[in-house]
């Protein structure tokens, strides 16, 4: 078993999760362009074998159709089955914008709690690849302004395990944001069966002179900059968020009111981003406990560019987050 | 007619009692609105009693339907009980959906109502997830989308058509075609000569059919409904119909054809298909009287009941948002 | 001409700035759902008259099919034209979404400005009327974090006609939000010709204690509270953003830097909505000169409810702003 | 294959240098990337060669075509330049798009290359926008939406379609049926018999032609140009192709039926037309031989010209997102 081994890519990690899911669940049922095995099991393999494993009927490669997609994962799930939908690229996802704002996110309340959906739905994105405008934005601000729906994402293969277990099992609607990169990045593997519970944080590095909180491709950077700072005495917490609504306010707060200062990093434009609504909070409830203005790092206001070094320059990095770092402490 | 179609005489009633409380609920309905009883957006659908009441005597209550705003005909004949909708219609905790969804989003799984929406045309995708889960699992269960004309236009049914096709998903497109999409007359929007037409491109059987003959409905749900039971796949019905009002409560309708409407409204279904039990012997007058009646009757105390019921407490909108 | 009454509602308001744009430019076309004459003018009569006036070549009921309106809007606006698109309500912009983030707001950056696309939006939306959970929704902070979208609405009926004509003649993309309820209300009619500025705010209510931004429907309610706080000695300085994206910094970062004091109010769910950006850009910019943080009002995190308590429970109001500057006033 | 219809010499032998350009582009195309000069995200046309060369010279430098990602052979047989192509490719600031496009992205409104899009199905609505501009200004333009047999199952598809049809609008959708959408066979995915099939749900012509024969692909797009031009509306062109390598660069497309695909490479349509060019006498063997010879030496030029091109400066990101 891959479980087992000392380390895990990513995309084997994600695939161990969906077949320990529907080998525990048999409601559980996975559809998605090219997710079957006679289409080659996905465009990243993350569905490999799973059709061969549990059967065409509940492993299904569909139309390019991403309405008919999410539709579909919707109704399953209200009729108690619990859907993976995958939506490739989360670019996508503003084709099936209609099926997971107005309705997947809003029939438990609408029905007064009668139809629940607890469908996982799963899209990639993520700039470093040159896929220019289209293939390359991160939404999560958008989901997460959207009450009603769950938004999910990993650092690290035992995450990117344990938290699409708990996503599958959850009974909300999930967006799960897996990045492109990701999936050939190792890290030890996952305890089976061990879950990451959704509206946990983690503290992936203890600190007591500024916080950064972030998720997801942001995090390598930011353990990168700390370890960098720590050379220089400055002892940077670095807070991964893994759930991004709801997002985990007691660990960000406690933290914060430790150091006193915060940057939050993520790889989404700036502007009307997750950091702003975190930054907003921060500023609000510690009042008089910072030190320095909560900072955050973004991608610039512009689509994503192609042109490599246009490309390099968009995606925030280790120089953004020191710089912001190094600002808020003045 | 299809003589041999014909069913038996308690669904021949059973179609009329449906048929019977969407017209009178509708025009009870408009009249608490009108009295200002009880302000609400509200989508009349008087002059298309038949097709739902036909299709829903082909169906089982564990059967689904997921319908639209414009949907209290289907709700009423698959089965949602007056009290609760009129609770819902009126926004009370007694409501189906506690007041927090309204008309346009009545939801009872128990009788298999399973969505309501007022988006055009998502009524579709979702029909085939049902209809999925079904596959899926065995249960034999079918599900019918209904949706409008102009809906007809919108990706979504596109989309949802070739998946159910591809799948050969147990679900019934019933396209409930009142010749109007809002103030838009269907012909003007809708490049198909007819809306049936637009199986072809799924390989799925299209049928035109007179969806204020209640025989000539009945023998075509039951058709398409036996078809997804049998694991055959999906149909798309489209059923001719008429909207006798605006498309809202409100609407004063100035864009229809006046003498195309009155001649609709001569030609009402339901009065047609009274007379025609009683002359084939099917009912005596007395008792589709005394049914009719005692309708009235219920709705009368629904409403009343509904208006009667509690709010629901602010509380509500913290609950249900995400499960607790 | 309607446009020379003493008062005018705001239907009338923008229905004039349609028909100017329209005499002004052979490019502007109009179309969308029920908006010719034969079809009534639209459900809320905002285009009533045009079809007569400019033949039904320029302006044109659509098939209901919001993708291929926003696509057909986007095309003729590649080729010179300025399409003014009405997508009915804003709830009904997730079909379009694809359209609008994917293609409008990219392609002038995508194409390294070769192409461009003038095209103006036009959706309604707020609560008020009872419409529930998919007829309500204020989705301005997902326009608003799409690089290359602007994003406009207005609190009266001469800035709606002055603003939709600024959108109808401005070379990017507009996402123009009317508000249900706003069309009946009236209000000074506008100076013909007279635009309103993209990007400029208005100070609606000059104030030195405390300073409240907001737009659209909450505009009312904000001077209705300053009004009353007057009485108590306490001057409220009302801005209206006007411009959400890309929205006015200069004034309100001037404002709240004499007041020291700031409230955002919108309808839309307040968690990762516009008040948050403006809010953590507050507290980055002002830091030290802020006197108390900043605070925001804001819809709960539910989807809209139909229950009238509910609906009015769900939107904010006089109440909640006034509870808001007087908590930063302390 | 229609006699009536085959174009004059000059026609028959623009098609092959065209053909011949796109096939010579992408073979040294596949070469830079896989030779590490060059990496980037790569959709082959490969085997589509004969669709675009056929439907453009029926185009002027003014009509429009709207494409996609796997597009560079409609670019290159529209018009786009080979200098600038490239350098987007490559990322240069001497690109079409300023190297802010890439490789799915590519514009060149100067040669009528409106649109390149990498959202499947996206092609369609815009070029009815692009034609309903033609038809309001009158200017007589014609526009082509390119897409692929996996995007006539996406919404977008449908409410283009019927759109267009509705509005008559001068645009022509040249669906290029490569038989997959990515790795999944088009059947599998398709509940039409033919996707042509689906041109009756919009009362327009719907043509399934063989794509890969340069005269019944030429009198195809005619016909459905000069339709169009004479403003009675769209066609629908399922042109029937086959793509001859994996979906993306990379992609060595284990999922494909081995025989099929390499029967469908030994029916290469280029060398076949060139026989024919060749024994119909409408052109020497050394004619088209220098022909290569020019366009193999233009395209390697192209590249190095591209390689050696300045990136663009950073500052690029804040230009081009508003009007300045
Ligand atoms: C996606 C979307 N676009 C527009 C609307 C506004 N709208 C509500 S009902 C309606 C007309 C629908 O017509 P039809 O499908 O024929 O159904 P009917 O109302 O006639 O029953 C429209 C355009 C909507 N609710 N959803
Ligand atoms: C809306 C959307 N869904 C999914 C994708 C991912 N994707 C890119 S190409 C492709 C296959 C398209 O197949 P087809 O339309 O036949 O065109 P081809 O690539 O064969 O030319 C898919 C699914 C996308 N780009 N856009
Ligand atoms: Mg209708
Ligand atoms: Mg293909």
């Amino acid at each position: 078993m891959t479980s087992e081994a000392k380390n895990m890519n990513t995309v084997v990690a994600l695939n161990t999760a969906l077949a320990e899911a529907m080998e525990l669940d048999s409601g559980v049922i996975v559809f998605g362009e090219d997710v079957a095995d006679p289409e080659d099991g996905g465009v990243a393999y993350v569905t490999k074998g799973l059709s061969t494993r549990f059967g065409d009927a509940r492993v299904r490669s569909t139309p390019i159709s991403e309405q008919a997609i999410a539709g579909a994962a919707i109704g399953a799930a209200m009729a108690g089955m619990r859907p993976v939908a995958e939506i490739m690229m989360m670019n996508f996802s503003t084709v099936a914008m209609d099926m997971l704002f107005n309705h997947a996110a809003k029939l438990r309340f609408m029905s007064g709690g009668q139809t629940r959906v607890p469908i996982t739905i799963r899209m990639a994105t993520g700039t470093g690849l040159s896929t220019a405008g289209q293939h390359a934005d991160y939404l999560e601000a958008w989901f997460a302004h959207a009450a009603g729906l769950k938004v999910v994402t990993y650092a690290n293969p035992a995450d990117a395990y344990g938290l699409l277990l708990s996503c599958i099992f959850d009974d909300d609607p999930c967006i799960f944001i897996e990045n492109f990169l990701s999936y050939g990045q190792s890290g030890p593997a996952p305890v089976p069966g061990q879950r990451v519970p959704i509206g946990v944080a983690a503290v992936t590095r203890p600190g007591r002179d500024v916080t950064v909180v972030t998720y997801g491709p942001q995090v390598a950077p930011a353990l990168k900059v700390a370890e960098k700072l720590a050379g220089e005495g400055v002892q940077v917490e670095v807070i991964d968020l893994r759930t991004i609504s709801p997002w985990d306010k007691q660990t960000v707060l406690a933290s914060v009111a430790r150091t006193g200062r915060a940057v939050i990093s993520h790889e989404a434009v700036r502007a009307f981003g997750v950091g702003a609504e975190i930054a907003a909070t921060l500023q609000e409830e510690l009042w008089g406990t910072l030190k320095a203005p909560v900072r955050r790092v973004g991608a610039p206001s512009c689509p994503v560019p192609y042109s490599r070094p246009l490309e390099l320059a968009f995606a925030p990095g280790e120089a953004q987050v020191e710089a912001a770092i190094r600002a808020t402490l003045g | 007619m299809h003589i041999d179609s014909v069913p038996d005489r308690a669904t021949l009633v059973e179609m009329y009692r449906k048929m019977t409380l969407i017209k009178q609920n509708d025009e009870q309905a408009r009249k608490v609105i009108m009295n200002g009883r009880l302000p609400m957006i509200y989508y009349s659908p008087r002059g298309q009693e038949v097709i739902p009441s036909a299709v829903s005597v082909n169906l089982t209550t564990d059967d689904y339907i997921c319908t639209i705003y414009r949907g209290t005909h289907d709700m009423l004949a698959k089965g949602v009980p007056l009290d609760e909708l009129w609770a819902e219609l009126a926004g009370r905790a007694t409501g189906t959906c506690k007041g927090k969804g309204g008309p346009m989003h009545i939801t009872h799984p128990a009788s298999g109502c399973m969505l309501t929406t007022g988006i055009v045309g998502s009524s579709m995708p979702i029909a085939n997830g049902l209809a999925l889960a079904s596959q899926v699992k065995g249960d034999g269960r079918v599900t019918v989308a209904y949706f409008g004309d102009g809906a007809s236009n919108i990706g979504a049914f596109h989309e949802a058509l070739n998946m159910a096709a591809v799948w050969k998903l147990p679900v019934v497109f019933v396209c409930q075609n009142n010749r109007y999409g809002e103030h838009t007359r269907y012909e003007k929007t809708t490049a198909a000569r007819q809306i049936a037409d637009r199986a072809v491109g799924y390989q799925m059987p299209g049928v035109r059919v007179d969806g204020n003959d209640p025989l000539a409905m009945h023998a075509a749900a039951r058709t398409a409904i036996e078809r997804a039971r049998a694991g055959e796949g999906p149909t798309l019905i489209e059923a001719m119909t008429f909207r006798f009002h605006g498309h809202v409560f409100g609407d004063m309708d100035p864009y229809m054809d006046k003498d195309e409407k009155s001649a609709a409204m001569a030609a009402d279904p339901v009065p047609r298909y009274r007379a025609w039990l009683i002359e084939q012997g099917h009912a005596s007058e007395a008792e589709l009287a005394d049914m009719e009646r005692g309708l009235g009757q219920q709705i009368a105390q629904a409403i009343e009941k509904a208006l009667a019921a509690p709010w629901p407490d602010v509380s509500e909108l913290h609950k249900d948002v995400l499960a607790a």
